[in-house]
């Protein structure tokens, strides 16, 4: 009944679990590895997005007032989805992303304001990321991340690809993307003495790119099942 | 086999932050019986209850289940498991599913049943529960009654040899809570050891065959109900009521109404019947 | 799970100031990361260590365990960092040759590698100071003096109220799954682990409700106006800080 | 002013589901009195009490406060709210700062008093909820019973002339439920209306001057607590059982050890001293 009537509450609040790529957090960027210059850099790049999200949300609130008790529970609701473990097949655990459908029902620049507050209370709280890089990290997994699935999502609709289809690149896609951006981050800031950022990019997509690939892939499977099982409810 | 299913030994557990909540406790757990664990709010039932399944694992100390020492191996887990059924106190917290047919045969199906089996057995705990009008509504529309009913048979499906219940009437009305012990009495009956954690000292000494007193993170006492209720010292020391049955009967056979030595009674029924047994008695 | 956050709120140094705590700890950490020198970094490091465990009273073994927490990333980061492709192999310290190409490492990503380790670990030992001596309330009462947008702070303290109240249930939830045996195969763990997603999911829109519900009932007017506690500058703290800066920027110009 | 604080007639609700939850109620509740509404789980009380502080709109009827029909525009909801409090069964639901003393603080804010009331009402509740010790603790880190004290705190730093609570001692400890019943008796004291909803007949019996019996949405019955519950039919309709100590005196008079027409006791307290009394007559 409850999500009857809030179908569109519904849409969004799942929304953001699928935005926000939360795998493992021994990827975000830790404290004090990035030089001053790029964490201002960063950090310059990523408030305009937290500004146009606090913008869209406040029009949102104006019209619905209980919109913000959404928005709250919706931000705890991711912190506590990047603690899960997902099962895989090496024994070992990875954390559900979401990069997703969410950004798509939400609205990317939503999600860059959650994203953001849960990386802080990841920061100060598990001492995953951190302070100074919070700039950087908002900018990959609050901005690039959901911004990456939105698009992805419409492109696939578009030409007539499959919901399922849809929902899985948009949640592996913004996964993979996210780390990309994190890649690019350390290249620009450590560039390589030989063969500068190009070579330092290799480097750095080759390990923290390349080895979210199998991650992404079951993250968006297991997004495309949570996706299934929330429709029929 | 011996007469006892699970077994503590010297268990001890804190949490990582270094508080501790179970210091050196030991005891044992008849098959067969049902045993109420009684202790105040916070007093480290739950954590014990959550030892006997292995979901967490003793600092020190060793759990037993049928004189086997439980491993803390994935698949002796998961042997354990399928022996041992836990009935959470919080039902929307256990029921997950979108329906309850969904919902009862999680557990089975997890087991490696044939299909045949795994609705043979849904249905059967359907029954028991008394909730097969429930099959296919979504779990999430029950009353809370209901959910509870359903979390009880989504245990029972698995047919295990022990249930453990914690707070299983907490929240409840009074009909309610009357269903769900009745339903307890009967899957003892067909043989299932039913342990439950409770803070209802009047359910409890109505209820149990042996009762266990927990305070601080041990067991200060085990017995049958009469015994351990009648010792006023412990239940001060543990903040426990006396049961109510239990105390007026004492209050009367005190102030002369009824004599001394006769049976004491475990129920509100069983104490109506002595008074009107003796009042007879005294109008002749 | 949240260990961080109970030392915040049972701590020795409770009661100082929470703007002096943060002013100590942000300001050492830009300090340590604008001179990026090997001899401030480690102070800081030994610094803060010192004052967490000796002041705050951290239990050492808990602070040491707090110190392995991004060794995973920074394993990983400065590895590939210090590892290059060399052509002047008068600065090859020590690699290996694959076809015509040398990789290995140099003096100068060396230097850079040691530096990097000591600065991450000077900037994170300033964190935690901070994690653990300074509730997420007073956090927020502070971002509040220094003007974030209301609406930022509103979400952030129930984004922190509810990740508590969230993660015990998710935790419920897994409990329950696994003792029904959820998660014996990697496809029924997927299956229970996609169940318990959307669990939590329906079970944060019923809160969200709830909690308008709660609040409405006594006069929310669409502001979270609470009080804030009233704690005292202490001339002496903010002197001793003061000074343990200069100390450090004055090391810092020094060993350039 | 006049003897009841609120009112309701004729109340008509349903969800839009077309689920009907109360029907036609009608009831009026006395100021300064403490009133238990008693019903099984299900029956609609929590509904009701939502439409008492105006969160549910009733489909047909009126509800009044201070003789004043209650309107549903902003500010007379606004105005409703800041005289008549209520307290939530769960107090995760309601606790949504993250510290004690902010959470306190929220209600009285609203209200627009100066910061220096705001601070003495803070103060004082916490005072009287004997909570002080936890102000600057963060509400996650309470015990349950802890948060439940905390979630009266709330609505007693607002002054209301009606505190409202849903089940205020459901999966509390025996400790706790005494601890929650004493701090109401001294709220009402202090002149504040207490109403509460509960199924527990025992704790509703020796506690209230008025009870309410609710059964599929409608209150069948007002009455005090004697009268009420010796109605042995209507306790049978609604599913309640007898309280107890009600019960056994009833036992005890109808068997001859008690003589007629004395005072019928309303705790187990008063029980005991009416046995002990009886006893030593009897003896001589």
């Amino acid at each position: 009944m409850l999500l009857k009537k809030n179908r569109y509450w519904a849409a969004l609040m799942m929304g953001i679990f699928l935005v926000m790529p939360n795998t493992a957090y021994a990827m975000h960027i830790m404290e004090g590895f990035l030089p001053v210059k790029w964490c201002l850099v960063w950090a310059v790049l990523t408030v305009p997005f937290i500004i146009w999200g606090l913008i869209s949300i406040q029009k949102i609130i104006q019209k619905d007032p209980k919109f913000k008790m959404l928005l709250g529970l919706a931000g705890a609701f991711v912190f506590v989805l990047s603690a899960l473990k997902i099962p895989s097949v090496t024994g070992s655990c990875s954390h559900p992303t979401g990069v997703g459908l969410g950004a798509i029902l939400f609205g990317p620049t939503t999600m860059s304001v959650l994203g953001c507050i849960v990386l802080i209370f990841q920061a100060i709280l598990l001492a995953h990321g951190g302070i100074t890089t919070l700039g950087a990290n908002t900018f990959s997994m609050g901005v690039v991340g959901p911004f990456a699935s939105y698009i992805v999502y419409r492109l696939v609709k578009k030409m007539g690809g499959p919901q399922w289809l849809a929902v899985f690149l948009a949640a592996s896609l913004g996964d993979v993307l996210t780390y990309v951006t994190t890649s690019f981050q350390l290249a620009l800031a450590f560039p390589a003495e030989t063969g500068g950022i190009v070579a330092s990019l290799t480097k750095f997509m080759g390990v923290f790119a390349l080895t979210q690939i199998p991650l992404a892939i079951s993250e968006g499977l297991l997004t495309v099942f949570v996706f299934n099982l929330l429709t029929s409810y | 086999m011996s007469v006892n299913v699970l077994e503590a030994q010297h268990l001890y557990f804190s949490y990582p932050d270094g508080t501790i909540v179970l210091r050196d406790l030991s005891v044992a757990i008849e098959r067969g019986k049902k045993t109420a664990i009684l202790g105040a709010n916070g007093t480290g039932k739950s954590t014990f209850l959550l030892h006997l399944i292995g979901t967490l694992k003793p600092s020190k100390g060793k759990i037993f289940f049928n004189q086997q020492e439980v491993q803390y191996s994935r698949t002796s887990l998961l042997a354990l498991r399928s022996k041992v059924g836990f009935v959470f106190q919080d039902p929307d917290t256990q029921l997950f599913s979108a329906s309850v047919w969904q919902e009862v045969s999680f557990g089975p199906l997890n087991l490696g049943w044939t299909e045949e089996k795994v609705k043979e057995m849904v249905t059967k705990a359907l029954r028991i529960t008394d909730t097969t009008h429930l099959k296919d509504r979504p779990t999430h529309s029950l009353s809370y009654g209901q959910k509870k009913l359903i979390s009880i048979a989504d245990v029972l499906a698995m047919e295990p040899e022990v249930i453990i219940l914690d707070e299983p009437t907490a929240s409840l009305d009074p009909q309610y809570t009357i269903h769900i012990l009745n339903l307890l009495n009967e899957i003892n009956k067909r043989g299932t050891t039913v342990i439950m954690a409770t803070h209802d000292v009047d359910m409890a000494y109505a209820w149990a065959d042996s009762i266990m007193i927990m305070k601080d993170g041990i067991i200060i006492k085990k017995g049958n109900p009469v015994e351990v209720f009648l010792d006023d010292e412990l239940l001060n020391q543990s903040s426990l009521t006396k049961p109510f049955v239990l105390d007026i009967f004492n209050k009367l056979q005190l102030n002369g109404y009824l004599p001394e030595g006769i049976t004491i009674p475990r129920s509100r029924q069983q104490l109506f019947e002595i008074i009107g047994r003796y009042a007879k008695n005294s109008r002749l | 799970m949240i260990y961080l956050d109970k030392y915040a709120y049972s701590n020795s140094l409770r009661n100082m100031h929470p703007a002096e705590k943060f002013f100590f700890a942000l300001s050492t950490m830009i300090i340590c990361l604008t001179t990026n020198s090997y001899i401030v970094s480690l102070i800081i490091v030994l610094l803060m260590a010192g004052v967490s465990v000796l002041m705050v009273k951290i239990p050492l073994r808990f602070y040491l365990k707090l110190l392995l927490i991004p060794t995973s990333f920074l394993t990983v980061g400065i590895t590939t960092i210090a590892i290059n492709i060399v052509d002047d192999m008068n600065k090859l310290l020590w690699g290996w040759q694959i076809f015509n190409i040398t990789i290995g490492v140099t003096t100068q990503s060396l230097h850079l590698a040691i530096k990097l380790i000591l600065r991450s670990l000077g900037a994170i030992s300033c964190l935690y100071f901070l994690s653990l001596t300074t509730p997420s309330v007073e956090i927020i009462s502070i971002l509040r003096k220094l003007k974030f947008p209301e609406l930022f702070l509103d979400l952030m303290s129930l984004v922190y109220r509810f990740l508590f109240v969230l993660l015990d249930t998710a935790e419920k939830i897994y409990t329950s799954q696994t003792v029904r045996l959820g998660y014996a195969d990697l496809k029924k763990g997927y299956r229970s682990m996609g169940q318990l997603v959307v669990n939590l999911f329906i079970h944060s829109c019923h809160r969200s409700m709830d909690l308008y519900t709660a609040l409405e009932a006594r006069g929310y007017n669409g502001k979270f106006k609470v009080l804030e506690r009233e704690y005292q500058f202490s001339r002496k703290n903010l002197l001793i800080i003061l000074i343990t800066e200069i100390l450090l920027i004055i090391i810092g110009g020094g060993s350039h």
